[in-house]
């Protein structure tokens, strides 16, 4: 299972803080976007973090059990 | 894990225990505190009256813990304490509370600036300004 | 003129009504702070234990005045405190204390520097640092 | 008349805060002189202000009656 955390308004666009999903082998880069068409997240811009640490590059990166995946929209805090 | 989040507005009386927690520590010379106050901005004809706060506390935390670390390696730091708040904070309350301490001030505003700026930067804290009419929209740091 | 001498040490309540204070100004985004705390110096063997302040106060408050106007004209600042101790501060006590608020935060940690060195060079405020058995000797700045 | 104050270390060894001298006509030169010898002040380092304001030159500055003289040493507030 791969937990799937939204933030912001990303959180807003899909309703949602975040979902579980069952995708044995899927890679970072097609769970993103299935993610993107299904709430239609193509106009935002967010960044990807695979257990609490940013991804730069989503390519040949294959997603397993357990990891925990969060779409971040541009930070705003202070 | 030190505690950063405090749920609302942080009060000017948590400020004032903050300081005095540190008078039993008679090495330190100098404190350089930074607060961050809910503005009334005027965006396209409307209000702010509040930022409502969410972060992605995991990794939020994670990232504060190497701020400190990288604050405590670069400046000459007796300690440090970064406070953000969590949910609505109204304008004019605090949201946001930095605070240096060390033997000597030659440091201390630096090193305030650089730990402001990195948790603005680096940390996943996300701020949506709600308007009179309880519209709003996610606020985007300048 | 504006208020700067308090007779002893500045208490962290009165830092915090400072700080309240300034939760009514909605166009505030960013206050710094500076505290000047004594410290426990060891000077020849022998452990400070207060400072005991005194000013030239009618030359003080003008330079202050003179201090307040050149900030302004520096920085983009909404307003700025400064308050300094006279008489006997111990130890871990606050004996100084800088609070400068702006719309936003770019140049208030330059601004606090620049007063806090400006009060420590221009104005006649002179310390006697306390030891342990009443001896004493006259501070200098470093 | 003229006032003298006394700050920090040289109010400690003049062992007054400050005096009020009559002295028609004196000049600042010749009363720091004078003051210098009375309370033995040669090993000490100090400014001076005269109403309040500090004189970097002491030439040729004749002193009238109500002047505000201050002996100042080395600030070390903060």
């Amino acid at each position: 299972m791969i937990k799937v955390h939204y933030f912001g308004i990303i959180a807003e666009a899909a309703k949602s803080e975040g979902e579980t999903i069952s995708s044995p082998g899927i890679t970072l880069k097609s769970l993103i976007g299935d993610l993107t068409e299904k709430y239609q997240l193509d106009s935002y811009e967010f960044q990807i973090a695979v257990n609490r640490k940013i991804v730069k590059e989503m390519d040949g990166l294959e997603l397993k059990d357990g990891d925990e995946i969060a779409l971040l929209p541009a930070f705003s805090g202070g | 894990m030190k505690k950063t989040f405090l749920e609302g507005a942080i009060a000017s009386e948590f400020i004032a225990e903050s300081i005095a927690k540190h008078q039993s520590k008679h090495s330190i010379g100098a404190h350089n505190i930074f607060l961050g106050q809910v503005r009334s901005d005027e965006i396209e004809g409307k209000q702010v009256t509040a930022i409502e706060y969410s972060a992605y506390e995991e990794m939020a935390n994670e990232k504060l813990h190497e701020i400190r670390e990288s604050a405590f390696e670069k400046f000459d730091l007796t300690c440090l304490h970064i406070y953000h708040s969590l949910g609505r904070v109204k304008v004019g309350e605090i949201c946001f509370f930095v605070f240096v301490s060390a033997k000597r001030r030659m440091q201390v505003y630096e090193a305030t600036e650089y730990l402001v700026n990195q948790v603005k930067e680096q940390v996943p804290i996300f701020g949506k300004e709600i308007f009179e009419n309880e519209d709003f929209q996610w606020k985007v740091n300048s």
